[in-house]
């Protein structure tokens, strides 16, 4: 028998609100959402956490501008998650030293099960997971083991990216979804053909050349227009 | 002493299975440990006990028992104990706790993929519970 | 025991070369590439083939404008691949009618075998793998069903893609990676990051904006700037 | 008819057990043929027949054996039978190439889930070969 399914909500127990940003395709910035939505968050003062769960190929770090090789997270009865930019932040990037883990999902799934039973989040308003592209063992394991989860899909409005929604609404994880965020939009985009998924539209983010020069510095990503329309996002999310 | 967090995980699954059957009282439960995680099975079992007193569960027989790890290549198809694999020292502390990270750390012997496969001693896990 | 791992490298032994479109971030244009890839050299008048291996999200159907649940591979002894626009087209997407497929790592295992085991290629000069994001399930089948496979590592200039792409480096598929195509570099882009990666540059291809108004409609993706810059890669990996 | 690929699988894999041991006779051979893929056996034994004649190879016993397909919902832990499923009859063929594409045509009766494990009964292997 498996002994942790059961204290994985028991760690989640103080956790408000679970929302997992993910998408059938790579690219279309989950990654950049979720860690920019977590420091907005985090600015507003609400106690946040964020998980990469992009197991094989995590990068929030990169994002926060986190040493993954410099930075442990502390032993306390479990593991606590790293205090970096008023957020708690726990990405697998901490054991792996930020190299790449080649790994099958029977893996993938062992790693979500032990991150989830082993981090203590304590009480927060939001939790925020950064999750790998496609309908895989981490989407899965979300559903499965926290129940009360929000799946926050995002999209570019490439046809490519938008098939991909379209095929999201119809899998049994379509109703996790509680809002979609269009990303690097192009001008004069209209989003008509996301009427056919019945999800709710958060924000339209257009591209924004200059946001490669942010990676790193989340003092610099929360000035930017990007974190604007984040902002949007979440007052939609949280009234 | 993250063992702590791996004990809880044990007294909770052990005491949902309980009280589900309305009972607090266990014969007999063994806890497997595998080998691969390295974990302190002194501080496991403190914890473990202190858990289960806390909760008022009586456990008669309470066995820890080693597994050895085993890997196989889904490459070459060879199989490898730990010590085969010389997993560097330093790397111990982070697959103490995600086992998987080991893929990062160490390639087959004989033909150097990552794809190794843990067929045992992964990690710690309830081997058996009589009531 | 399974029966299928020996009958794959039977069923490509007619296949002089396969080629994977790899990278661990997903979003940076492997699926253009692989499909565009297929395409040039079908118009070099070669035998080739395209098999789409992102199992859980397959869209090489939607570059190329074929309507999945109208076309069904042929059954000859096994099945065979479509043939469209003078090459060889087979993908999960004709068996799922364009629908998602939630699907876990073991899962994902068995559809590789299944369809490597069940498709008659025959004769081809190359056969061109597309693959999902990360180094799962499918990248390490590819290497251990495939011996004697080339990846063509995909990134673009984002330090999340290069990152991505020096990690592959230090992983035992590095040495599988034929050369590195930098897609969608914005304008002065240097590859200045490749160089500690040890990888051989392909070639340079730029943003297009105007590139989405091509899925679909091969005739019109092979007259792009686009369709110019593979060929390009092409002459570099062929001679 | 893409049971022909399947039987030379089946062939080509005992092919190659036999050649590294330098034999050319099976004892007994048990294919086991899973529920989901619902492939024809007849076809199946006269394509296997067919190739190992063409092979050289004599077996003595060649036995075919259903196996019931069995599912496990991941997310409610309950388990299933395949006319539990309800599967509709015109995904069956694309289930009979590819027998993972049955997630995308049903759901788990109890809780709708997607995330079904297929623990037996998928499709074609080798159950045992003696010489
Ligand atoms: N609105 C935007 N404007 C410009 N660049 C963006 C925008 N959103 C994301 N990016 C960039 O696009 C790339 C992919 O984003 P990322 O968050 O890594 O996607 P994912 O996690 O979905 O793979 C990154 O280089 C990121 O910096
Ligand atoms: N050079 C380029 N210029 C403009 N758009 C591109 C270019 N390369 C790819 N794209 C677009 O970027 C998106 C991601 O490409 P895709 O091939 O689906 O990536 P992947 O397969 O790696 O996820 C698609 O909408 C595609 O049309
Ligand atoms: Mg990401
Ligand atoms: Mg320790
Ligand atoms: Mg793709
Ligand atoms: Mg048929
Ligand atoms: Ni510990
Ligand atoms: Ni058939
Ligand atoms: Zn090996
Ligand atoms: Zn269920």
């Amino acid at each position: 028998m498996d002994p942790r399914p059961l204290i994985i909500s028991e760690r989640l127990k103080e956790v408000k609100r679970v929302l997992a940003v993910v998408s059938g395709k790579g690219g279309v910035g989950k990654t950049l959402v979720a860690s920019t939505m977590a420091l907005a968050l985090a600015e507003r003062r609400m106690p946040v956490g964020l998980l990469d769960l992009d197991v094989t190929n995590p990068s929030c770090h990169v994002v926060l501008g986190v040493e993954p090789s410099k930075e442990t997270p502390p032993e306390d009865m479990g593991v606590l998650p790293v205090s970096v930019h008023g957020l708690k932040f726990m990405s697998l990037a901490f054991y792996t030293r930020g190299e790449a883990l080649p790994l099958r999902g029977a893996g993938v799934d062992d790693v979500f099960k032990e991150l989830l039973a082993i981090t203590r989040w304590g009480m927060l308003e939001a939790l925020i997971l950064d999750t790998p592209p496609g309908f895989g063992d981490v989407i899965l394991d979300i559903a499965n083991y926290i129940p009360g989860v929000g799946f926050i899909a995002v999209t570019t409005p490439s046809r490519l990216s938008v098939e991909s929604l379209r095929r999201l609404a119809k899998t049994h994880l379509g109703g996790r979804v509680v809002g979609v965020i269009v990303n690097m939009a192009w001008k004069g985009y209209i989003p008509e053909d996301l009427g056919k998924t019945g999800f709710k539209l958060l924000t339209i983010i257009p591209y924004y050349p200059d946001l490669e020069a942010c990676l790193g510095n989340p003092g610099m990503l929360l000035k930017t227009e990007f974190a604007k329309k984040i902002d949007e996002a979440l007052n939609l999310l949280l009234k | 002493m993250h063992e702590w967090a791996l004990a809880e995980a044990i007294v909770e699954a052990v005491c949902g299975y309980l009280s589900k059957r309305g009972v607090n009282r266990v014969a007999s439960l063994k806890v497997a440990v595998g080998e691969l995680q390295s974990v302190d099975e002194g501080i496991l079992r403190f914890a473990v006990e202190e858990l289960f007193k806390g909760r008022g569960v009586e456990v008669s027989s309470l066995v820890f028992e080693k597994e050895p790890a085993v890997f196989r290549c889904n490459s070459c198809g060879r199989t490898w104990r730990l010590e085969d694999l010389g997993i560097p020292e330093d790397a111990r502390e982070a697959i103490h706790f995600i086992p998987e990270v080991f893929h990062v750390f160490t390639r087959c012997p004989h033909c150097g993929s990552q794809d190794l496969e843990i067929i045992q001693g992964r990690g710690v896990y309830i081997g058996s519970l009589e009531l």
